[in-house]
């Protein structure tokens, strides 16, 4: 079972993306069934793997390609973080997914691709080596470019573009990173030491610059992170799985390989990365904070807002100090949540209201609440206000800055958290307290139905509180956090 | 043993069958495909195991006689060409099918014999071991190849069969000449007694460099340099393969040049490593180099999908000359050696499948719109998912992405380029990659527009079946790397893992 | 010859032979050109027979010389009706390169590099390391006398199997470029020779000696120089005569008769290999049975060779009797 | 006395540079091919010569089935070359390719490559 496991939790997501590729478009039931099937089915298996984790058993599979070229599926901690927030974040979406397109067009191969992608995000979760990592990493960029053009029209055509002119130099600055490295340290394990001896500093230094470039495009670093805004074109789901689930998580989590697992603290600190790494992620918090502010439309605003987010996670992780680390481990999972709440939201305002930009949403509180309740809560969540997730994130940062005598980093989060109040509080204010005007109820009737559209949405909204009530509970992302860093600082 | 005579002959006498037999060309190329792919899987596992099996032909050991040899690189090559041919004959029963009641035409006859001794052809460029035998497979092979390119019998198709001729004689002629220097100063043509001369090595039987060696090297690799098609001796190859029509574009494209290759690869490799020098191997390199991008930026430029394809090659095929530089260069972090080498022979074969692939597709697309114009491409997604995919899949492992056979042959090549200190190559490679993602993604952008005015002509789901197997094919060698892997290192030559120079 | 003589013999010969060469080359009038090489092919030939290569001296005559002449010669005079609208640049007229002269000269001098570097480089080979003694040493084995033939139909026979086929391969590759319309015509033009003209007479006269000497070089190859591609070249001059002459029309490209006469030789020859790998050894010929394997073989070779030799020089099926308007396509086919 | 081998060699390299300078220089594709033709005997009259150099014995029989072979294959290719020719000379009415710096420029101008032939370069004395 221990070789087996990782296979059968990349299968649940493999096996149906294969089939469904072949389904004809109004085999409907069977495509539903496939993915639901496989996503349940993949939390079940990881639900199953926690408890055995717990006990201690290993999770390893190995399979050789060529001498040195091997893909390795290995368990820990942090892949556990990461997998379990991706495969109950794609179950949502998936019925998210399946509610919002109905019947629109090409639906095989949509869900297809979907499956492909959480199967290319899951790799990326277990991977053990760089190179399994990369494999994956490279996969999920051809999956979700057919989902991010999706639509077909001259738009979608340009955001996958500009997708792929992000996403492809950067895969290759991630795989010269790789290969440097290895040429020269043989193949890296994360569950092994890296025996940096045969590299010089500078080699080192410049190696480290290559991989957070190589990763930087997919977690939306500036300057790297153009297309984020462009992908708005793609359906809402799109939007999730990229924000949330998949994409940006993905360059984040190889950040955090990166850094904790290849490099480790110490020698990043030692090569004095930690410093230049932690303004980047500062300047990205700061400029996606103050773009978001500048949108007019509601899903431009929030992929501005996750630039800005996704870069707390990384600044966790560049200062370095046990405080900051468990906060910005923590914030994998809490971002996760809150966004992909919020994306839910917009879509549901988008598809029943035909609401897009900020100045429609006057007064629909009243006409859609519960989309309303979630929105708000998920937006409470990203200011980061108590007692929700996004506060937990939050104050972790501020002590690990403290911490890491890096008070700079003090004004940062509260020139963020300011200017998150100022994108998110207008339109809070809008939904609720404005009256509704010709526009808000132009359309058809707003309504919230079918359940398989808001029901997603309540439970994230709920969760990204409960994690965040509950944060000091054995099981909650910041206990799994803190077990990570942990092990980290007793290396 | 058998298997290796089968493996030469049978499409010949195929192809010889084909001539006599009306209106059965089809039933006759599959039946010698089914007899191929027998034989290989004989040999394959076979030579896997127990190494190289010679087949020494009349009885008579060389110098006077003539061996094959199946080794891992001509097995794998062979096995290549088997998939490829194996499609493409598939699909070429929609053009050149002959339906029994109806009087032959002439593409109906000229196509199958001309496939099929191309492909026997191809068979003995891998195998044979004798420098003059190959030579008349590469004249077989020329002359095949050509003929395929004028079929349609089209102004431009004529043209461009025409500059490839004369391209490909001088080839011929250069490569002659080289062998017969050899022959006149060596007394033998194979390629494993002139190993055994030490050329070129000061402390060998043959003493320093002669001038006659060094003639016949350079004639021999600028001979077949100009059958591969290596900037600058590129011209020939874009229209020529644009202008055949599709199921002979893959042939032409995916397998025709990769002969000479391994003969280039053999000749450096195993019979006469000692004369290269660090010059040379930089300016082959560097000829690869400039035709990555070369071939890329012209890929870019053009609006017709099949010049695409084709320019594409000219590209991909400049990868392989890395191998120059590359070989060899290991480092204590590779428990491997031999990186580049292995890694120049994966990215042959990947891009034989792939192009293959490709131009099948480009077959397609021209039925359902009646010509391979980018511009007639939109709605081609939703109207031919199995192609687009096919399409699509090739691309990854033209681009060189995990999980291809691309990929594999990039990550060894890179390796090996960090390990030995030469990073200018891992540049050419990386730029290359990017580039080619850069010209397939304007089809592929152009399939995926939406246009729903726009009518296709219905295309048989048997056509559209073949590219996408190939284009799997391509992943498979990727992710079921191994056993291919292995099979390579089978008798190869010692200058692959300790590196030219 | 006395040593002097000879050499003086050579000297000359060089000269001429290289005489012309240029003059195949650089001379204005195509036809010119072609004569001059046909020369070129004749004064080679005698520098095989002065280099004792007696075989390689026959097979350059017939296939150097004189088949490809005639090849060309034909080739001329049809690009001449079919290039007639642009005289000046083509057949006709005098040829004026689409090069510079600086190009020319860089051209030059660059030919003239190679062309001494060869030199030097086979005036530095080493004292002759040919093959002379293993052949004589198996030549017993192999079943005949020829040491030519021996190596070219038993040690090498897979190079001549692919030589064969390489010759077929031509045929086909030449018939497929036939256009659509004239599928299953007869190849070539047809020919009109004048009844009781010269052509006429000769293709009634010399055919039978014509016949009787190809068969004796046949024959007579296995212990003598001669073999299937010299005797093959005479059968198929004697073959285009005769249709030459309008005695007899080329059959259809379509003729199931024709078709099996042309892969005859190499399906022989592919058969023999065949039973010998069955019997252990592909394309062994195991000394008792040499001989008579290698007549057979030949003999295969040389109905198919003789017949695919001649229809190269036919051309591609197609319309016309060679008197009436060979015209260019007017609407190129698209 | 120079042996009629040497000297035979040498008329072989000398062919081998004429033929390579006809066939650069001659744009007409029937005298290319003679000049192929040219290069070809050429190189067989160098190949043979070296063969025949040890005077004591005869020309080495591989060298000279080896050049038999040769002829063969080169009648062949000239034939199916003149037979490319006549075809094409019967599509367009012409004896000469396209200039080939146009091919290769043309894709850089535009993207239609079925230019190639309608975009003939007139000859400079025409």
């Amino acid at each position: 079972m221990t070789a087996l496991l990782p296979v059968l939790i990349l299968l649940t997501s493999l096996i149906p993306a294969a089939i469904t590729f072949f389904l004809a478009q109004d085999s409907k039931r069977l495509r539903i069934a496939l993915n639901l099937g496989g996503a349940v089915l993949k939390l079940g298996l990881i639900v199953f793997m926690l408890a055995e984790v717990a006990q201690g058993t290993v999770h390893e599979t190995r399979l050789e390609f060529a001498p040195g070229l091997y893909l390795l599926l290995r368990v820990d901690a942090l892949s556990l973080l990461f997998v379990s927030l991706s495969a109950f974040l794609w179950l949502l979406t998936t019925v998210y997914a399946i509610a919002y397109l109905r019947d629109g067009p090409e639906l095989s191969r949509f869900f297809g691709f979907f499956s492909l992608c959480v199967a290319a995000t899951t790799g990326i979760a277990l991977s053990g080596t760089l190179i399994s990592f990369f494999i994956f990493f490279e996969l999920l960029t051809l999956s979700t470019w057919p989902l991010v053009v999706h639509k077909q029209n001259a738009k979608s055509i340009a955001a996958g573009r500009s997708y792929l002119s992000y996403a492809l130099p950067s895969g290759a600055m991630l795989l010269v990173a790789i290969v440097w490295l290895e040429s020269a340290v043989g193949p890296v394990e994360f569950a092994r030491p890296v025996d940096f001896g045969p590299l010089d500093r500078t080699s080192q230094q410049v190696i480290f610059a290559l991989f957070i470039a190589g990763l930087g495009a997919k977690a939306a670093l500036i300057p790297l992170h153009g297309w984020l805004p462009a992908a708005m074109a793609a359906p809402a789901p799109v939007s999730a799985l990229l924000h949330a689930v998949a994409v940006v998580k993905a360059g984040a989590f190889g950040v955090m390989r990166v850094v904790l697992d290849v490099y480790g603290l110490e020698r990043m600190t030692d090569l004095g990365l930690a410093l230049p790494l932690s303004v980047l992620a500062a300047l990205t918090i700061l400029w996606g904070s103050a773009r978001a502010l500048q949108q007019d439309e509601i899903k431009k605003r929030l992929a501005f807002s996750t630039v800005s987010q996704v870069s707390y996670i990384i600044l966790g992780i560049a200062l370095a100090s046990p405080f900051a680390v468990i906060g910005g481990l923590a914030h994998l999972v809490h971002q996760g949540l809150m966004k992909i709440t919020l994306f839910f939201c917009a879509g549901i305002f988008d598809e029943r209201a035909d609401i897009r930009r900020i100045d429609q949403l006057d007064g629909i509180g009243a006409h859609m609440p519960w989309t309303s309740v979630c929105f708000s809560l998920g937006a409470i969540g990203m200011i980061g206000l108590p007692p929700t997730a996004g506060f937990v994130t939050k104050i972790y940062l501020g002590i690990g800055a403290v911490q890491a005598d890096a008070l700079w980093v003090l004004a940062v989060l509260g020139a963020s958290t300011l200017l998150n109040a100022a994108y998110f509080l207008p339109m809070l204010y809008r939904i609720w307290f404005l009256q509704p005007t010709a526009a808000t109820t132009e359309g058809a009737k707003p309504n919230e139905r079918p359940l398989g559209l808001i029901a997603p949405a309540v439970i994230t909204a709920f969760a990204s509180i409960a994690v965040g009530l509950l944060a000091a509970s054995a099981f909650s992302p910041l206990a799994l956090a803190t077990q990570i860093a942990e092990r980290q600082y007793l290396r | 043993m058998l298997a290796i005579v089968a493996l030469v002959t049978l499409p010949l006498v195929a192809a010889l069958m084909a001539v006599v037999v009306e209106r059965r060309g089809e039933w006759i190329a599959l039946l010698s495909v089914i007899g191929v792919v027998i034989a290989l899987s004989v040999l394959m596992p076979l030579v896997a195991t127990d190494g190289p099996v010679d087949l020494v032909i009349g009885g008579w050991q060389a110098p006077l006689g003539i061996t094959l040899r199946a080794d891992g690189l001509a097995l794998a090559f062979a096995g290549m060409a088997a998939l490829v041919m194996a499609a493409v004959l598939v699909s070429a029963r929609t053009l050149y099918g002959a339906s029994p009641s109806e009087a032959e035409t002439r593409g109906q006859w000229a196509f199958w014999p001309l496939a099929l001794l191309l492909w026997g052809a191809l068979n003995v460029a891998f195998l044979s071991r004798d420098l003059f035998n190959l030579y008349v497979a590469l004249e077989l092979l020329t002359v095949a190849a050509v003929a395929l390119v004028a079929i349609e019998g089209k102004r431009e198709s004529l043209a461009a069969a025409l500059r490839y001729l004369m391209f490909a004689l001088m080839g011929s002629l250069a490569y002659l000449l080289g062998a017969a220097l050899l022959y006149a100063g060596h007394g033998t043509l194979d390629i494993g007694l002139l190993a055994a001369r030490d050329i070129g090595d000061a402390s060998g039987a043959t003493g320093s460099r002669r001038a006659s060696d060094i003639m016949a090297a350079g004639l021999m690799t600028a001979g077949l340099a100009v059958k591969t098609a290596l900037f600058p001796f590129h011209a020939w190859l874009a229209p020529a393969h644009a202008g055949a029509p599709a199921p002979a574009s893959a042939i032409l494209s995916a397998l025709v040049p990769k002969a000479s290759f391994v003969i280039l690869l053999r000749l450096w490799f195993e019979a006469l490593p000692g004369l290269t020098t660090p010059a040379l191997l930089a300016t082959l390199g560097g000829l690869g180099a400039a035709a990555v991008f070369y071939g890329s930026v012209l890929a870019l430029r053009q609006n017709r999908l099949k010049l695409i394809i084709a320019y594409s090659t000219v590209a991909q095929i400049g990868y392989l000359f890395l191998v120059f530089p590359l070989a060899g260069g290991d480092s204590y972090a590779q428990p491997w050696a031999a990186g580049a080498w292995t890694g120049v022979i994966f990215q042959a074969l990947s891009h034989g499948l792939a192009k293959a692939a490709m131009f099948l597709c480009a077959g397609v697309w021209i039925i359902a719109v009646g010509n391979d114009r980018l511009s007639g491409m939109r709605g081609l997604a939703s109207a031919t998912p199995m192609t687009m995919s096919a399409f699509g899949i090739a691309g990854v492992a033209l681009v060189a992405l995990p999980p291809s056979g691309g990929f594999t042959a990039k990550y060894l090549m890179l390796t090996a380029a960090f390990a030995s200190g030469q990073t200018i190559w891992a540049v050419v490679l990386l730029l290359g990659g990017l580039l080619s993602a850069a010209y397939l993604y304007r089809p592929l952008a152009m399939a995926f527009s939406r246009d729903d005015d726009a009518t296709f002509a219905p295309v048989p789901r048997s056509l559209q079946v073949a590219p996408l197997l190939l284009a799997l094919a391509a992943i498979l060698l990727g992710l079921g790397s191994q056993a291919p892997f292995s099979l390579i290192q089978t008798g190869r030559p010692a200058a692959a893992a300790e590196g030219l120079e | 010859m006395s040593g002097l003589a000879a050499t003086g013999f050579d000297l000359m010969l060089c000269a001429l032979i290289l005489g012309a060469a240029l003059a195949a080359i650089a001379v204005r009038d195509l036809f010119g050109a072609v004569v001059f090489f046909i020369v070129y092919g004749v004064f080679v030939a005698l520098a095989w027979l002065r280099l004792e290569a007696i075989d390689v001296a026959l097979t350059e005559a017939a296939l150097g010389a004189g088949l490809t002449g005639v090849l060309m010669i034909g080739a001329v005079s049809r690009l001449e009706r079919l290039t007639s609208r642009d005289q000046d640049q083509d057949a006709a007229g005098p040829q004026s390169p689409p090069t510079s002269s600086a190009a020319r000269i860089a051209t030059m001098v660059g030919a003239a590099g190679i062309g001494g570097g060869l030199a030097w480089g086979f005036i530095t080979l080493p004292p002759s390391a040919g093959l002379q003694l293993a052949v004589a040493e198996n030549l017993a084995a192999s079943g005949v006398e020829n040491p030519v033939t021996a190596v070219l139909l038993n040690f090498r026979g897979w190079d001549t199997l692919l030589e064969s086929i390489v010759l077929l391969a031509a045929l086909i590759a030449l018939w497929s470029l036939a256009r659509d319309q004239d599928w299953g015509r007869r190849p070539g033009l047809r020919q009109h020779a004048r009844p009781g003209g010269v052509m006429a007479t000769f293709g009634r006269l010399l055919p039978p000696f014509g016949f009787l000497l190809g068969v004796y070089l046949v024959w007579t190859g296995s212990a003598q120089p001669g073999g299937a591609f010299q005797g093959g070249t005479v059968l198929a001059a004697v073959w285009l005569l005769v249709m030459m002459a309008g005695l007899k029309a080329a059959p259809r490209v379509s003729s199931t008769r024709l078709r099996w006469a042309l892969i005859a030789g190499p399906l022989l020859f592919i058969g023999v290999g065949l039973a010998g790998a069955v019997a252990g050894t592909f394309l062994g010929l195991p000394t008792a049975y040499a001989k008579p394997l290698i007549l057979t073989i030949e003999a295969g070779l040389t109905l198919s060779i003789a017949a695919t030799l001649a229809l190269l020089v036919l051309g591609a099926p197609m319309a016309g009797d060679g008197l009436g308007p060979d015209q260019p396509d007017k609407e190129p086919a698209r | 006395m120079i042996a009629s081998a040497t000297l035979f060699g040498l008329c072989g390299a000398a062919l081998i540079g004429l033929g390579l300078y006809g066939f650069v220089v001659q744009a007409h594709l029937l005298r290319r091919l003679i000049a192929f033709n040219i290069i070809g005997s050429g190189i067989f009259l160098l190949f043979g010569a070296s063969g025949a150099r040890d005077q004591l014995a005869s020309t080495d029989p591989v060298a000279q089935a080896l050049i038999i072979t040769g002829i063969v294959v080169a009648l062949a290719a000239t034939a199916f070359g003149v037979g490319l020719v006549l075809a094409f000379a019967k599509v367009t009415g012409q004896t000469h390719l396209p200039e080939e710096s146009d091919a290769r420029q043309r894709p850089l101008k535009a993207g239609l490559p079925d230019r190639s032939v309608q975009t003939i370069v007139k000859d400079p004395a025409g």
